[in-house]
């Protein structure tokens, strides 16, 4: 029900309001953090993580062979090697969707998701119905998303559970010849990479 | 702990929430964000315990608050637990004692922070020495365990029988961080379930569940 | 449905609320009570069906309203779905229109109302010609399956191995009854388990479990 | 947290009593159901049932060890011959404590309970806590109930979850040699028979 509400009149979202402002003032009171600290935190998330990253790593594989080799294969260093690494990414894994597979990625415990490639997650990947359903009904889900896979394409779905965070590898659309990698990685979205979505 | 958070295949929630696509939707929410973030040092905690204090939030509250504002309860609880701060101090903001940071929390401050993000964590110990137990192919089974503590083991693999996929490596283990900051590296395996094992008739045709176990969660089957 | 009230072995609930002594601590739940139990003969619904709609309350309303609202929630959820009033008339008591009855729905007045209560409804279906598929002390597992629908095989003892205490015999069964009102009597066991094999190296020592299980949860162990 | 409130002045308590009291006047204004009924509903549950008819069931259990067996053997059958039968106790099974084993009555998928032996149940039995934790640490509770244990007795725990309804025969009380069956009826207790006291 809190989704439906008004958020400026919502008593609880006053009362988290409120309750991070006073966290926020007793931090620094206390001398804990230096206030330009949480600025920092958020601008470097919104400004330098994000699903642009993730798009420039899948677009490479695309383009070279032997990077989508290493990128399947390792990860984190191929993913690294494009500059992109940190917390909740220190241990990567690309899975790569085909016509046999298609990738779906969850945590159902709690809400990991690969911040360095893709940003900080949407609300709706840390929704309880996505975290409850993903792993039982995927296909379902899919359906909602708005993805018709064949039957015969397998879905894999990745539940978060340990330190390792995963990416999916969306297939290259047909009719990208030309692209160079610039113009590919402009195509990749964000819930491609999640497996919500084909690219 | 098999609390309200480990709700991997429970019914009763409705259809996605699609529309909810944005990671903010309050200014305060990106403060809650980057205030947890900053406590994680000055506490300082793990991932794995501020997790566990999140699983801590009565079912309800878990339930119906907002994400980042749990986030906030549960490091304000590990900041009390810690001594730093008390509950009055909590509520209005208005600090009524210093206090000294223990052994491995350290203020937090705007220079140099960016590369700590870009660092992240030593999640992996490798260690040649340590043998898997388990082979990429192998059968194992989740063992059933119901342990009141924080666990990764979720409910709905436990007695399920899957293939190991993947030697992870040698992890830190959520379950020893989470009671005592206790990294007590074990391997860790990508496993792979078949939707029918784990949901039985009603499983979706051709779908597969993996996650990553550690090793004391396993047993060969 | 996997659902919330599916809680048997959840942590997180706390100490049992040992003051809360009361059957009633307000008159309106005596009423909620009353009209619940009423309209089991009005619309008609079965316990099963109630029990179903009561399931289907969202999981934070689940935990949060009063057990004696949560059955007028469900109650009125089952009026709903016959036609039989409009929201809006459930909002103020007004009525807006005139309904009749359904098949095997009945007016509910005081006259022998007493002697009803005292009857109760026939619940098992003696048939000697069915026999029973498992004999007392004879080992089964329960199915690990997840349906959507109502079921009694809770998710503690799933995929666990119990062994045959008791052959109930003949009982209507509560899956078919909150699906269709259709009783498919079938044998129905009373089935013991180990603490451990239900809870692992998290039993408590020396504790067993017994379920009543209907024959078409359990195969041969 | 509903607990903590103070029910009248309680926005939720409001809700729910100005939505039973809207559900029962269209009940009567549509002609459903006569507003006499519910007083007899109430007052049936409230005068005829409750654990006083479980205290004679048990007191003649522990006076003469032919009904005993028959109560164990056929526990509806015994019941309904003291006149106690109805919704809720239509299938009833009695289970007896020893020295080597205490039950325990739960119902942990929703609120079962054996209605005309022990009356409507306590709203503790109906909480998250006891239906979540009984199954799973049944000492535990009991040690909250103040109920201590030998190590050596077992404790099994009766989980609702069909049509039968369970009742605990407790031990009869040591010193009791004399009395008649309405004394020893007048020992026995709710909690007793549901397994969270002795007696």
């Amino acid at each position: 029900m809190p989704h439906d509400h008004d958020h400026d009149h919502d008593p609880l979202e006053q009362g988290a309001a409120l309750r991070v402002r006073a966290l926020e003032e007793l931090m620094i009171a206390k001398g804990f953090i230096e206030p330009e600290a949480l600025d920092t935190v958020v601008a470097y998330y919104e400004q330098q993580t994000g699903p642009r990253n993730g798009a420039k790593v899948v677009a490479k594989a695309w383009s070279d062979p032997d990077y989508r080799d290493w990128l399947l294969r390792e990860g984190t260093a191929a993913i690294n090697n494009l500059g992109f690494s940190g917390f909740q990414g220190e241990e990567m894994r690309v899975v790569a969707n085909s016509d046999q597979v298609h990738n779906l990625v969850v945590c159902t415990l709690c809400s990991c998701y690969p911040w360095p490639v893709l940003g900080l997650p949407p609300a709706w990947y840390k929704s309880m119905a996505y975290r409850a359903r993903s792993v039982r009904e995927p296909r379902s889900i899919l359906t909602e998303f708005g993805v018709d896979l064949p039957a015969e394409t397998e879905v894999q779905v990745w539940d978060s559970t340990a330190e390792v965070r995963y990416m999916v590898l969306p297939q290259r659309p047909a009719g990208t010849e030309g692209l160079d990698e610039a113009a590919l990685a402009a195509l990749v979205t964000r819930d491609g990479m999640i497996g919500t979505a084909l690219v | 702990m098999d609390g309200i958070h480990d709700m991997g295949g429970m019914h009763g929630f409705g259809p996605i929430p699609r529309d909810q696509d944005y990671t903010f939707r309050a200014e305060w929410q990106r403060r809650a964000f980057a205030v947890t973030e900053a406590l994680g040092g000055v506490v300082p905690f793990s991932a794995d315990t501020h997790r566990q204090a999140m699983e801590r939030i009565p079912a309800h509250e878990y339930l119906t608050r907002d994400y980042f504002e749990k986030w906030v309860i549960a490091a304000s609880q590990l900041l009390l637990e810690a001594g730093l701060v008390s509950e009055e101090e909590l509520r209005d903001g208005k600090k009524r004692f210093d206090a000294e940071l223990k052994d491995g929390g350290e203020k937090i401050v705007a220079e140099g922070l960016v590369e700590v993000l870009r660092a992240g964590m030593p999640l992996m110990f490798p260690d040649e020495k340590r043998e898997p137990r388990f082979a990429v192919g192998q059968k194992v089974l989740v063992l059933n365990n119901h342990p009141s503590g924080h666990t990764r083991s979720p409910r709905y693999l436990r007695g399920r029988i899957g293939v190991i996929e993947r030697q992870v490596g040698v992890m830190q283990f959520a379950d020893t961080m989470a009671a005592s900051e206790n990294p007590a590296p074990q391997h860790c395996y990508t496993v792979a379930f078949e939707g029918q094992e784990v949901w039985g008739q009603d499983a979706e045709p051709g779908t597969r569940v993996l996650a990553d176990l550690w090793e004391s969660y396993l047993e060969p089957a």
